[in-house]
């Protein structure tokens, strides 16, 4: 590090489950360039200041989905948020916010894992293919209805935006029901009745309250949100055309 | 598997009054709340006459119906939900009843009064 | 035995911890004045079925300093609502499609701001001049 | 110490291991797949793979090309068998990945589409958007939830293999949230832990491409491969290493130095054309174009820049809405990263550290040396790389591969008995209290972070881009001292539950180990030969003396035993590794000459 580097506070909320009783503040102070990432703040700390920290990080990119933690009460990846915007204030960060705090900065998601796994996150043909028939036939225009929503990198931000998630553990969550949604759209698959019944449930689409957060701090522009709320209208047609049409609308 | 909601009957309800909420209410207000009483405009704008013949015809009935009752599914149903956020997560049953229930006498009241007017 | 203790924060006091949290509040309890105007309006209608007299009663009522005080605001929350709705329709429609691409969703949105202003006017003149 | 039982054992949740384990489940044989990883799968940096994934799929392309591409882009050093099993299964693997519902980008009927890529005759590189590897990842991830034969073993860290009876029995890992450890039982075991680019300073890699499984079969006497073949990528961010897909160039971006000129033209990869030309400019093998840059360098036509002197990626005359279309993410990297926008700037960029073409010896059928123990994915030396991969050919290894790797683990795990449990978990009780001492006793004052540096710096000067034996010793012997040092390293966090640093420690480990046998097998090399390429009177590609494989052998006490092997050919003899005008010329000659053999 050269000598004119800056220096940013950075504030961390600790919790170390074998010694605390409840999570902490802790104050560092990191030097920086202008084009270091909050990630690259956070090794610093570990490397040099205080080797006990931990996060989880990999890819450094914004695609493996794991550096998200909450930075001055927003959830962000922190491998793509700059030092630089938030200097000479200091940083705060925390774990992200809604879900059990594992240690310092790590979360647990087995829920969303074990949501993931529910909503059957796999193309159900209606006749399978056999290799050598060769792949289905999908237009740009077909692959375009589902191209946002198969973007989503499980990065958990939209569950610490959605405070519905937050007061509802339960609730299905935007993340989960955009790939539920994703494999509906998939003109390849066939199974959209199954999964309309989790979100026609009270856990599916109706935990949702339109709060519009989980869209906003979405960091591939999935837009959860829009992908609950279609489906609100979607699970509504199955309500009241499930007697004129059994299995639901289409 | 999940069971069904039926949220669906309310969220419609709620729907449809936010949208006219967002397409009326702030000129409605701003007529029978404020120009009228303030005398911005001619108060026979809301004079009994015209209002009355409001009334009697079909599609006046129906525009009155519209603007009283949908607002106000569209009321209780954010309110109830409010409840949960503000923390208030016992008395499910009590709560909707109340709520729901008040908007359900706001659209049946109106429509036995335009019924009969 | 598991050296695992995840600690759950709690919720309360949320919405006052972010300004998205607080607009989210503020629309929602836009509702609250919703629900009161249109009681406001039933009441009318209630009067106006019992008659002239009454309905001239009513419309001295909304001359109250503290009716006009209720409007004013319950106007406010009137455009705030809509503002809100029309920003998040587009969340609820299914797109737009127009010759073959998405329309954008700030375009939908200024398309709606511009039909709902017609209809304000259309509404006024009605009710004005009508 | 707990133990679970499984039939096999599966110690990666990439590409190539969640194709192993579908395969597996899918073998008919109702066995129980134990899928460890020490990321949840969709981490694995499988994910972050951009441009796409190559398959013979136009008519007027053949299997025969992509087998002459492979081969002479691995400057024949590649398993020619292999590689024909490789080109003869890659199409039907993406079609499988297709019906998994991997969103492919379609043409206009409705069929898949393919895009241009360095080193390749046809176009015939899969690709969704530039998000291949994340689509194809997650699409692996989610089918994989359909088996419930295959049990994850999310957030669980491999510490090390079980072998008795010289065979692999199991594996010993740690469970990351707690801490605790545990054993688990298998008949048969396969590694797919992705590569070690990160024993290099600027690399392109995610943090945990560590190099653990290869330190993991290296230390039980399994030979590591080739392992002086590093990749580096020409187009890195400067400063992180980011990539930016060769994709890039394959829809036609450029690359030019300080004047504006496309400096490719210069190191027989021309002459330009405005619109891409496979195998022309641009689109020449990545040991190429990055060795052209550090000539460019060389000679002063580089752009200064704070993290170096970098070249130029112009992508301007593309045009923001294709830009936006193909390569969003590139887009959005160049954006959020850089503050810039390559529709109207050019992207600075430079070398970095990319591929591990080396890996652990496999058989054609990705068996090691060691039975019940299978290697596959980057880890793995299957023989299709040879001295450099072409890039497109490595998510497409994953598929073809990971499939047989899971074959073969599933019919070996039929055969195969488990030696007494007792006996193995007492083997795994020693592993236990070895790993567990690391922690306990490493209260040393040297600090982690300063030996990962030191290693990667040193490795940067003496196994880059072109070597020469002074450096490449010193290198050795810094890794030597690093070792030393490693032992008296220091841990502070004595906790169990998520102990990062302990994990950190281990990694560190295995990092000394693979960089060891990168520089060793590298020094003794005396040839040049695709992406090994050396300044100290050893220029030329030498098939006299070394058309062969370099073998690395662990050895505990100090830098491994070197060995070579033979390179298997079947139909290609060495010939002049040429592209541009000299390529087609080459070709041609190559192909006179083999119809004159038909002729005769
Ligand atoms: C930026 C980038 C772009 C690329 N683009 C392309 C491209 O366009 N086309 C192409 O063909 N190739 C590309 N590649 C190469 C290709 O992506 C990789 O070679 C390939 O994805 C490796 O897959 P894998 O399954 O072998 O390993 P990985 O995906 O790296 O997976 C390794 C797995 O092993 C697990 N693991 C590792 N160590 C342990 C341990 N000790 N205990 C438990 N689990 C462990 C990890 O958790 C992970 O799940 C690219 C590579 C990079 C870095
Ligand atoms: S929807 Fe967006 S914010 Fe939510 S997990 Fe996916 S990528 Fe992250
Ligand atoms: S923030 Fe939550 S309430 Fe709905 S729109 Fe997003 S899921
Ligand atoms: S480190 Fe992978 S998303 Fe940030």
């Amino acid at each position: 590090m050269t000598s004119n580097d800056k220096i940013i506070e950075i504030e961390v909320l600790r919790y170390r489950p074998e010694q605390d009783e409840k999570p902490f503040l802790q104050s560092f102070k990191v030097p920086f360039t202008d084009d270091q990432s909050v990630l690259q703040g956070v090794q610093y700390i570990k490397d040099y200041l205080d080797g006990s920290l931990s996060f989880r990080w990999s890819c450094r990119m914004a695609i493996c989905g794991s550096c998200g933690m909450m930075i001055n009460g927003v959830p962000k990846l922190s491998c793509k948020t700059f030092l630089r915007e938030y200097y000479p204030g200091k940083i705060t960060l925390e774990a992200l916010k809604h879900f059990p705090i594992e240690k310092d900065l790590i979360i647990d998601l087995s829920d969303f894992i074990n949501k993931l796994e529910s909503i059957k996150p796999y193309i159900i043909p209606a006749a399978p293919r056999t290799l050598e028939q060769g792949e289905y036939l999908q237009t740009p225009r077909q692959l375009d209805r589902i191209a946002q929503f198969s973007s989503c990198i499980n990065c958990m931000l939209c569950y610490a935006a959605c405070p519905q998630y937050g007061l509802k553990p339960d609730y299905l969550g935007p993340a989960a029901i955009t790939l539920l949604h994703r494999y509906n759209e998939d003109n390849r698959d066939a199974a959209k009745a199954e999964r309309m019944q989790l979100l026609n449930a009270h856990e599916g689409v109706w935990g949702c309250t339109l709060v519009g957060y989980c869209s906003d701090v979405c960091p591939k522009d999935v837009d959860p949100a829009a992908a609950i709320n279609r489906n609100k209208l979607n699970s509504t047609m199955d309500y009241f055309l499930r007697f004129v049409a059994p299995r639901g609308g289409n | 598997m999940s069971k069904r909601s039926n949220e669906p009957i309310v969220w419609s309800l709620f729907g449809a009054g936010g949208v006219v909420v967002a397409h009326t209410m702030p000129v409605l207000i701003f007529v029978t709340g404020i120009a009228v009483p303030l005398g911005l405009v001619s108060a026979d704008v809301l004079a009994y006459e015209r209002l009355a013949g409001l009334a009697d015809g079909w599609f006046g009935k129906l525009f009155l119906l519209v603007i009283i009752s949908l607002p106000l599914w569209q009321s209780a149903h954010r309110i109830f939900l409010s409840l949960h956020d503000f923390g208030i997560t016992g008395g499910e049953t009590f709560f909707r009843v109340v709520f729901y229930g008040a908007a359900l006498w706001g659209t049946l009241l109106p429509l036995f009064l335009l019924v009969g007017m | 035995m598991s050296t695992r203790k995840p600690y759950v924060r709690p919720m309360a006091g949320w919405w006052l911890k972010n300004p998205v949290y607080v607009r989210y509040i503020l629309r929602e309890s836009t509702a609250v004045f919703v629900g009161i105007y249109a009681v406001i309006l039933l009441v009318g209608l209630l009067r106006l079925s019992s008659g002239e007299a009454a309905w001239n009663n009513w419309l001295i009522a909304m001359q109250s300093p503290g009716a006009i005080l209720f409007h004013v605001v319950a106007m406010g929350a009137a455009v705030y609502h809509s503002v809100t709705w029309f920003s998040v329709a587009p969340k609820v429609m299914p797109p737009l499609m127009f010759n073959g691409e998405k329309v954008p969703v700030a375009k939908i949105v200024a398309g709606q701001y511009i039909f709902a202003g017609i209809i304000y006017l259309v509404l006024l003149g009605l009710i004005l001049w009508g | 110490m707990e133990t679970i039982k499984a039939d096999i054992v599966i110690v990666g949740g990439g590409g190539a291991g969640l194709r192993a384990a579908i395969a597996a489940a899918e073998s008919d044989t109702g066995q129980s797949i134990a899928l460890v990883s020490k990321v949840y799968p969709m981490r694995s940096h499988t994910v972050a793979a951009e441009g796409g994934a190559a398959a013979v799929t136009q008519p007027q392309d053949d299997l025969e090309y992509h087998f002459n591409d492979t081969v002479a882009g691995g400057d024949w050093l590649c398993e020619q068998d292999v590689v024909e099993y490789f080109v003869a299964h890659a199409r039907e693997e993406l079609v499988q990945m297709e019906h998994w519902g991997c969103p492919w980008n379609r043409k206009e009927d409705g069929h898949v589409n393919v895009r241009a890529f360095g080193g390749m005759k046809i176009e015939r590189t899969w690709f969704a958007a530039d998000k291949t590897g994340f689509h194809m990842l997650h699409t692996l991830f989610q089918t994989s939830i359909k088996y419930p034969l295959i049990k994850r073993f999310d957030e669980y860290f491999c510490v090390d293999i079980v072998v008795e009876d010289g065979r692999a029995q199991g594996v010993v890992v740690i469970e990351i949230a707690t801490g605790r450890i545990c054993f688990i039982q298998a008949r048969a075991v396969v590694l797919a832990t992705g590569g070690a680019a990160r024993v290099f300073r600027e690399n392109t890699n995610g943090g945990i491409v560590t190099g653990d499984g290869m330190a993991l079969a290296y230390r039980q006497g399994v030979a590591l491969r080739d392992m002086e073949f590093m990749q580096y990528h020409p187009t890195c961010m400067p400063g992180t290493g980011l990539l930016f897909t060769e994709a890039c160039r394959g829809e036609g971006g450029y690359l030019i130095n300080k004047d504006g000129y496309r400096f490719l033209q210069d190191y027989g990869l021309g002459p330009p054309s405005d619109e891409p030309r496979n195998k022309f400019m641009e689109l020449g093998p990545r040991d190429r174009v990055s060795q052209a840059i550090w000539h460019e360098k060389q000679k002063g036509r580089t752009i200064d820049h704070p993290h170096g002197q970098v070249v130029h990626l112009d992508m301007r005359h593309l045009g923001e809405k294709k830009l936006r279309e193909r390569l969003p993410q590139i887009y959005e990297l160049a954006e959020e990263f850089m503050g810039l926008d390559p529709a109207h700037e050019p992207i600075p960029v430079l070398p970095g550290a990319h591929y591990t073409m080396g890996g652990i010896e496999t058989d054609g059928r990705t068996a090691t040396s060691l039975p019940g123990l299978y290697a596959v994915g980057e880890c793995a030396s299957v023989g299709i790389h040879g001295a450099n991969r072409l890039g497109s050919n490595s998510l497409v290894e994953l598929c073809v591969f990971g499939r047989v790797a899971g074959d073969e683990a599933s019919s070996y795990a039929k055969s195969a008995r488990n030696s007494s449990t007792a006996t193995l978990e007492k083997k795994a009780d020693d592993i236990c209290n070895r790993v567990r001492g690391l922690v306990n006793n490493a209260n040393g004052k040297e600090r982690i972070a300063d030996i990962r540096n030191e290693m990667a710096k040193s490795m940067e000067e003496g196994c880059g881009i072109y070597r020469n034996a002074p450096v490449m010793q010193k290198t050795c012997d810094k890794l030597e001292e690093l070792k030393q040092r490693y032992r008296s390293i220091n841990i502070e966090d004595k906790s169990s539950a998520w102990n990062t640093e302990w994990l950190l420690a281990i990694e560190l480990g295995y990092l000394l180990d693979v960089a060891q046998a990168v520089a060793c097998s590298a020094i003794n090399r005396k040839e040049s030969r695709g992406s090994h390429q050396r300044l100290d009177g050893y220029e030329q590609r030498d098939d006299q003396n070394y058309l062969k494989h370099t073998l690395a052998r662990y050895n505990s006490e100090g830098p491994p035993g070197i060995e070579y092997s033979k390179v298997k050919i079947t139909k290609s003899e060495p010939g002049i590794r040429a592209y541009g005008e000299a390529g087609e010329k080459a070709e041609a000659e190559r192909n006179k000459k083999k119809g004159a053999a038909h002729d005769k």
